[in-house]
């Protein structure tokens, strides 16, 4: 096993984290760290613990023991809201994007720290709350820009296409200016064109200074971004490494591929 | 005796399948390999009419059967086992076994049910438990049985080795082995561990990314670099 | 005239139910069955106040407003904690035991209710004839109405919207759903109860029956016709449906089951609009929930 | 002691009315995952053509059960059809067409009011039950018939349940709708046949819980749904054994809490129950799966 | 052609059951007086409409019949309250504005109590029928009721209760309404200033058809009399249900059980049952001859409310003759209409607006009730 990538304090630290569902162990002792400015990408095969893996991150499961540190500090326990807050946004495998919401709606909704976002605030109005939300707006519409999806601003979520809702999600993503980013297959379901565009834009995000953990199937992307991979099997993490040592471990083509020498 | 010609398959808008083609020689295994997420599944969900928005051209012993529904095609002699070793948890055993065989007249499910259990005597042990409680490789013996009940001509696998441990596996592929030589039931297994499946295919297909990539005899498959190239390199390799 | 007045009276109060609900329904994907409790509670205690200590208007309005978030309160701690169906069936549970609190405690009169309630009073202005006590229901339904347009089109009406549409997505961009739902709800419950007052006032006499269950599907219907998600769905719906069965009254229908065939009409837009237009009149989209 | 064994006793009679009212509704809930609400409404005008047979053209006992239970069925199945099915077909969320069923159940009530008339009508007058004194516990034959009756039907469902194939394929398809396709269940055809068998039982149950009240009248479908929902809960969603054992045991509280508290609190009590039951005991006191969000 | 023989055949028996029609227009011209009639006609209370709504209309055929009021017709127009306040006013105001009656008759107390500021302010007389709230006493000058209230009804059965039975301790169970519980509670009052206890009290909701926990508690007290106030239906069903829960006991109520139905479903279990109401005697000649015609028309035997609305429409009938088609002239002709021969008795509003008849105490027996011999 090689050491860490680089020597700065990690920004996300898992520690021994556990978790059951019923009798399976969907996660079992996991401990590893992602660094601050890096791409993290966690594989292994189906019902090998990844999803579950975020959902304890971003607390929209408990932990059965172990801990997470965010920044040094214990965040399991808190709230997925409180989790976002603190600076960790993710996407999700199916989307899940706001439907019948318009696409500058989907962003816009995702902007921290809002005006107007509590009842009251929108209850009174006024001036600043408007000149807020036209900032906000305009924000939202920058994104879009960015995303390539001028143009559609009022459309809904639900008609745009699945590429395009694929970056819709990504600029959701965005707007929540978190620094740690955990994207659940960013690339699944897209034509070959797209998932390059895609990595490109990962790419340029860490570049601006985010730090992103990665859920990815298609291991060739995996070794082309990651600087650092860790392979699950049944919950547990069989290795971690740069993408070549990944590439090269026994025990990864053992039980990942199945090749059993 | 299964081609599938030009198949596409849609999720709602996303489209996970593009122009897939297959062929299943009579009494034969094929393995449908490729990494997760590669719409493997989708293949077998879209043969057996559980996807509902697919186009292309299915045909089952010359027989068209591109737009029957999952009970039409039971009745053509296909039967699916679905991922995860799926089976009815709060019915017990033989409650599920003859759910399996839901369409057959009750002597030939009765006796079909009792050689299921000979069959697998795991289950007959555990005849009346309740599905939910057997562990993971009992429940896929059951999802296997369930299916065998109605002697398909056809069986497809989604996955059988999905959460199970490797001792497991090996025992879930002889299984399959011995269904197609005891029973001359062809069977199309979808699986993303290639070693295991590899070793009771005669025909292999590699899909990735919606696409089917390479497709031959199992023999151009077995070295590790092959497979290596399947999962780990671009997308662009050819194998046969 | 007064006839008219009244009638108009009853629009503009079940305009302000139905937003108020609509809000709620459409707008968070809450499907709450207990806003006649909500509206009852308003009612009773501008009754008790009214009849007791004081019919200043603004002040019996505030009162009841406080009684509602007090009670929607105990209803949404436990309630919200459950989604969809169960939800509903929650709110129909504390719907059917805010109505025996209402049919049984000594203070609401049981059964009895409360009679003789005064003409409400502000800055020393009585409103004594039935077309003032009708200017002030609609003017609670544009209160009500330009609030409810405000919240829907701010930041937190996105949310709303956002909630009712995904909440785990919600919670992951660092808003707290519980907050959200939670101060809707609280709003909600406040014009529920300040309907409540409003027609405390015009009827001078209220009782339990008048807060039942079905009260409850009624308001709710209120809002599946207009559209949920749509408050011009819902003003219109109050029009129309309150006008509905008065203007049957002139069909030539006999006199001994007319009755029924207006509860029957009624049953049948029910099931027409979640049959075949569930967007209902002018709603923006077909399924609450998905 | 007495007292208390009687108002135990109560509650059992009280609760196999709920019983039978909610295996019926249960099982249509566990083939269809609709709150059949419209159920109130079968059993009403169920109760009423029963009743025409029975009383008004006198044809008998055995005739008035058969029309009511005929009767039942068909209007439960076309409901299905006309309603659920479509709507089941174009994904629906089952709170529309609980709400749905609720038109449905207006739309009967009142459709009875204006054929059979708003007055209560007598089933059995008064003094034609004999009376048992069973220890400190008084009864009547329709009582003993009735629980008889609910015990014996929740066990023949048991049994159907249990052994017959339609049965396990009905219990199937509630546990998993798709790999009850998968396996070639007819779907629609077992969810018409849930209907059918459900409201079947809900015509019978109308008529002998009608013989043990003495009276049926148009509006009593309302409150029985009410507490049909508050059983269905207790016992547990989606089983059909458990939503009975939930109508006793709501019977039986309902009962046993009136020993000390006013009896005006009854409803109060039975809602604070389903209340609780929701919070802290979501899939039931005997169900295996709850309303996981 | 045998279809169409059948057609003709239907319609003209059609034509004939129209036919009366006809026959009371040639009797009773021109324009209809209307008078206003407002009823639960939907809703858990809906058996109440029914029953009262039969005796109403039996008056408005039998008037009509008989040449109408100066010649011309009466027509009630009926209105649903849905046993609901808010419907009640909408329907006092649509009478009175849109179908423009002078004069309602109208039932519930929780209804009729928010009907009186509409009644006093468009000066629109309204007759209220067992809606027994001692309020209607100070409603003013346009409330009238043909039926006593309860402060004096219930204060009799009291008195009854104590002085002729001799019966000092009784269980109470009464409707869950506004109308059981000003019952129930009145009577209560004055069984306690009359020395007398009430053992156990409890309520029965309006619709219930189970009431053994409440029986049971009441059984638990062993009371020698139950006092039970509720309509007949769910009366019956306490008598019956007490005598299947083992209670030996005196039932007494008001004149809600004297009714075909309540015999039925309470059974024989009934005997012994008192009633106090301002109830016919029935062998007076017009008693009798009102019944045989109630029968014939509605093939059942009236119940309690039935004859005092028919004996409102009645009223409103002398009273427009009497004063003319005018509100105030309906009100005038009430007052002073003297000692009007209702079915019942004499009914006299000249002094208060609330006739006052006497009690009459009938008991239960074998099917019938029957004059207490004393």
């Amino acid at each position: 096993m090689s050491t860490s990538p680089s020597s700065n304090s990690p920004l996300l630290v898992l520690e021994d984290l556990s978790k059951s569902f019923g009798g399976l162990r969907a996660v079992h002792e996991l401990s590893f760290s992602v660094q601050a400015g890096s791409i993290t990408s966690l594989i292994g095969g189906n019902g090998a613990g990844k999803t579950t893996v975020f959902n304890l991150i971003t607390g929209n499961l408990g932990a059965d023991s172990g801990h997470i540190l965010f920044r040094g500090r214990r965040i399991d326990g808190l709230p997925p809201h409180k989790i976002a807050r603190a600076g960790i946004a993710r996407s999700f495998q199916d989307l899940r994007l706001f439907s019948r919401l318009s696409a500058l709606d989907n962003v816009a909704a995702a902007i921290p720290q809002q005006r107007g976002e509590s009842l009251l605030a929108s209850l009174l109005g006024g001036a600043r709350l408007k000149a807020a939300n036209r900032e906000n707006e305009a924000r939202a519409r920058g994104l879009l820009e960015q995303l390539t999806l001028a143009g559609h601003e009022e459309s809904l979520a639900e008609q745009l296409s699945y590429g395009q809702q694929k970056l819709l999600g990504l600029g959701r993503l965005l707007a929540t200016e978190g620094e740690l980013l955990l994207l659940d297959e960013p690339t699944a379901g897209l034509s070959p064109g797209m998932v390059e565009d895609f990595c490109g834009r990962i790419r340029r995000l860490v570049d601006a200074g985010k730090t992103i953990l990665l859920i990815e199937h298609n291991v060739e992307i995996v070794m082309r971004l990651s600087d650092w991979v860790v392979v699950m099997h049944q919950g547990e993490k069989i290795a971690e490494g740069v993408p070549e040592e990944v590439r090269h471990n026994v025990s990864v083509m053992h039980t990942y591929l199945g090749i059993s020498s | 005796m299964l081609t599938v010609e030009k198949l596409n398959a849609f999720y709602g808008k996303k489209q996970v399948l593009f122009g897939v083609d297959l062929t299943l020689r009579d009494r034969s295994i094929a393995a449908v390999i490729g990494p997760n997420g590669a719409g493997k599944s989708t293949v077998l969900r879209s043969i057996f009419g559980l996807v509902r928005e697919r186009q292309g051209r299915i045909t089952f012993d010359g027989r068209d059967v591109s737009h029957l529904s999952p009970v039409h095609n039971i009745a053509a002699g296909l039967a699916f086992v679905p991922q995860g070793a799926r089976v009815f948890r709060e019915l017990t055993v033989q409650e599920n076994l003859r759910m399996g065989g839901y369409t057959l007249p009750s002597a030939v499910l009765a006796q079909r049910r009792e050689s299921a259990l000979q069959a697998f005597p795991v289950l007959s042990e555990r005849r009346t438990q309740k599905a939910g409680a057997l562990s993971g490789g009992e429940r896929q013996m059951l999802a296997f049985a369930m299916a065998l009940m109605l002697r398909p001509r056809l069986l497809l696998i989604d996955e059988p080795s999905i959460g199970l441990a490797p001792k497991l596996v090996t025992q879930i592929f002889d299984t399959i082995s011995a269904i197609r030589e005891e029973l001359g039931t062809s069977v199309l297994i979808v699986e993303q561990q290639a070693q295991q499946v590899l070793r009771v295919a005669d025909t292999v297909f590699v899909i990735r990314a919606g696409e089917l990539i390479s497709h031959g005899p199992v023999e151009n498959y077995r070295g590790e670099d092959v497979l290596r190239q399947v999962y780990l390199s671009n997308r662009t390799s050819q194998v046969n | 005239m007064d006839y008219v007045i009244y009638i108009g009276n009853l629009m503009a109060l079940y305009a302000t139910l139905a937003i108020s609900l609509n809000l709620l329904v459409g707008y968070t994907g809450l499907i709450s069955i207990a806003q006649a409790g909500m509206y009852g509670i308003g009612a009773y205690i501008t009754a008790l106040l009214a009849l007791n200590f004081t019919h200043d208007l603004l002040l019996t309005t505030l009162l009841s407003a406080a009684g509602g978030v007090a009670v929607s309160l105990v209803v949404a701690l436990p309630a919200l904690r459950l989604r969809n169906e169960y939800f509903l069936i929650a709110t129909m549970g504390f719907q059917s035991i805010i109505y025996s609190l209402f049919m049984n405690l000594e203070l609401t009169g049981g059964p009895n209710g409360l009679w003789g309630v005064p003409h409400p009073q502000l800055f020393g202005f009585t409103f004594n004839t039935s077309l003032e006590k009708f200017l002030l229901a609609v003017a609670l339904a544009v209160v009500c109405y330009v609030l409810a347009l405000r919240v829907t089109r701010s930041p937190f009406g996105r949310l709303l919207r956002a909630v009712r549409e995904d909440q785990t997505a919600v919670s992951s961009l660092g808003k707290s759903v519980y907050r959200i739902k939670f101060s809707i709800f609280i709003f909600s419950a406040i014009f529920a109860a300040a309907a409540g007052t409003l027609y405390t006032y015009s009827i001078t006499a209220i009782d339990p029956v008048a807060f039942a269950l079905d009260e409850s599907i009624f308001i709710i219907t209120i809002v599946i016709v207009g559209g949920t998600g749509s408050l011009n769905g819902s003003v219109l719906a109050a029009v129309l449906l309150i006008l509905l069965p008065e203007a049957m009254k002139f069909l030539p229908i006999p006199a001994l089951i007319a009755p029924q065939i207006r509860q029957i009409s009624y049953g049948l837009l029910l099931v027409f609009f979640t049959r075949f237009r569930r967007q209902g009149l002018i709603g923006e989209y077909q399924d609450v929930l998905k | 002691m007495s007292v208390l064994s009687q108002f135990v006793f109560n509650g059992i009679v009280a609760g196999s009315v709920y019983a039978l009212i909610a295996l019926g509704f249960a099982l249509i809930f566990t083939a269809s995952r609709v709150f059949h609400f419209a159920h109130g409404g079968v059993y009403t005008v169920s109760a009423f053509a029963g009743y025409t047979v029975m009383v008004t053209l006198g044809l008998g006992l055995a005739a008035g059960f058969a029309t009511a239970a005929l009767v039942a069925a068909l209007m439960g199945v076309g409901i299905n059809m006309v309603l659920y099915e479509p709507m089941k077909a174009g994904n629906v969320s089952p709170f529309v067409a609980m709400i749905s069923s609720f038109g449905v159940l207006i739309i009967l009530t009142n459709l009875t009011a204006i054929v059979w008339g708003s007055n209560p009508t007598v089933l059995s007058p008064g003094g034609s039950a004999t009376i048992y004194r069973l220890g400190p516990i008084y009864t009547t034959g329709p009582q003993l018939q009735i629980i008889v009756f609910t015990v014996v039907l929740a066990l023949l469902l048991w049994v159907f349940f249990r052994f017959v194939r339609l049965g396990i394929a009905i219990r199937a398809m509630g546990s998993d709708a798709e790999l009850a396709e998968v396996v070639g269940m007819p779907s629609r055809r077992l969810r018409h046949i849930s209907f059918i068998v459900g409201s079947g039982l809900v015509g019978i149950s109308s008529l002998l819980i009608g013989l043990n009240v003495g009276i049926i009248d148009f509006n009593m479908g309302f409150d029985i749904m009410l507490m049909a929902t508050v059983a269905m809960i207790i016992g547990g969603l989606g089983n059909v054994g458990a939503a009975a054992a939930g109508g006793f045991v709501l019977g039986v509280v309902q009962n046993v809490a009136i020993w000390k508290i006013e009896s005006k609190w009854q409803l109060a009590i039975s809602f604070g129950i389903l209340i609780l039951m929701l919070l802290f005991r979501p899939s039931g006191l005997f169900g295996e799966r709850g309303p996981a969000a | 052609m045998q279809r169409i023989g059948g057609l003709l055949v239907t319609l003209l028996a059609a034509a004939l059951w129209l036919a009366p029609v006809g026959a009371q227009a040639q009797m009773a011209k021109g324009e209809p007086y209307r008078i206003g009639i407002i009823l639960p006609m939907t809703g858990t209370a809906a058996d109440y409409g029914a029953d009262f709504n039969a005796g109403a209309v039996l008056a408005e055929e039998e008037i009509n019949a008989a040449g109408g009021v100066n010649g011309r017709p009466i027509k009630l127009v009926l209105a649903d309250s849905k046993a609901s306040p808010k419907e009640g006013v909408a329907e006092f105001r649509r009478l009175v504005e849109v179908e423009k009656v002078p004069a309602i008759i109208s039932t519930m107390t929780h209804i009729i109590v928010p009907q009186f500021p509409i009644s006093k302010e468009t000066n629109t007389p309204m007759i209220t029928v067992g809606a027994i709230t001692p309020l209607i006493r100070t409603a003013g000058p346009t409330v009238f009721s043909n039926y006593p209230l309860a402060d004096d009804e219930e204060r009799i059965i009291a008195e009854y209760a104590i002085h002729k039975l001799g019966i000092k301790k009784a269980a109470l169970i009464y409707e869950n309404s506004a109308w059981g519980k000003q019952l129930g509670e009145i009577f209560s009052a004055e069984f306690k200033k009359l020395g007398g206890e009430i053992l156990a009290e409890e309520i029965s909701e309006k619709g219930g058809r189970d009431f053994r926990s409440q029986l049971t508690r009441i059984r638990a007290t062993n009371p020698p009399l139950l006092v039970a106030y509720a309509y007949y239906g769910e009366l019956g069903l306490i008598v019956r249900q007490s005598e299947e829960l083992g209670i030996k006991t005196r039932f007494m109520s008001m004149g809600a059980p004297q009714n075909q139905a309540f015999a039925e479903i309470a059974g024989p279990a009934a005997n012994g049952f008192i009633s106090g109401s301002p109830r016919w005697d029935e062998n007076a000649p017009q008693v009798k001859a009102f019944i045989e015609r109630y029968k014939k028309r509605y093939g059942k035997d009236p119940d309690l409310y039935g004859p005092y609305f028919y004996d409102a429409v009645r009223l409103f009938a002398a009273a427009i003759e009497k004063g003319g088609y005018s509100k105030e002239g309906i009100q005038k002709g009430l007052r002073e209409l003297g000692n009007f021969p209702g079915v019942n008795g004499t009914m006299n509003f000249e002094k208060s607006n609330v006739a006052l008849l006497p009690l009459r105490f009938v008991q239960f027996e074998n099917g019938k009730w029957m004059p207490i011999k004393n």
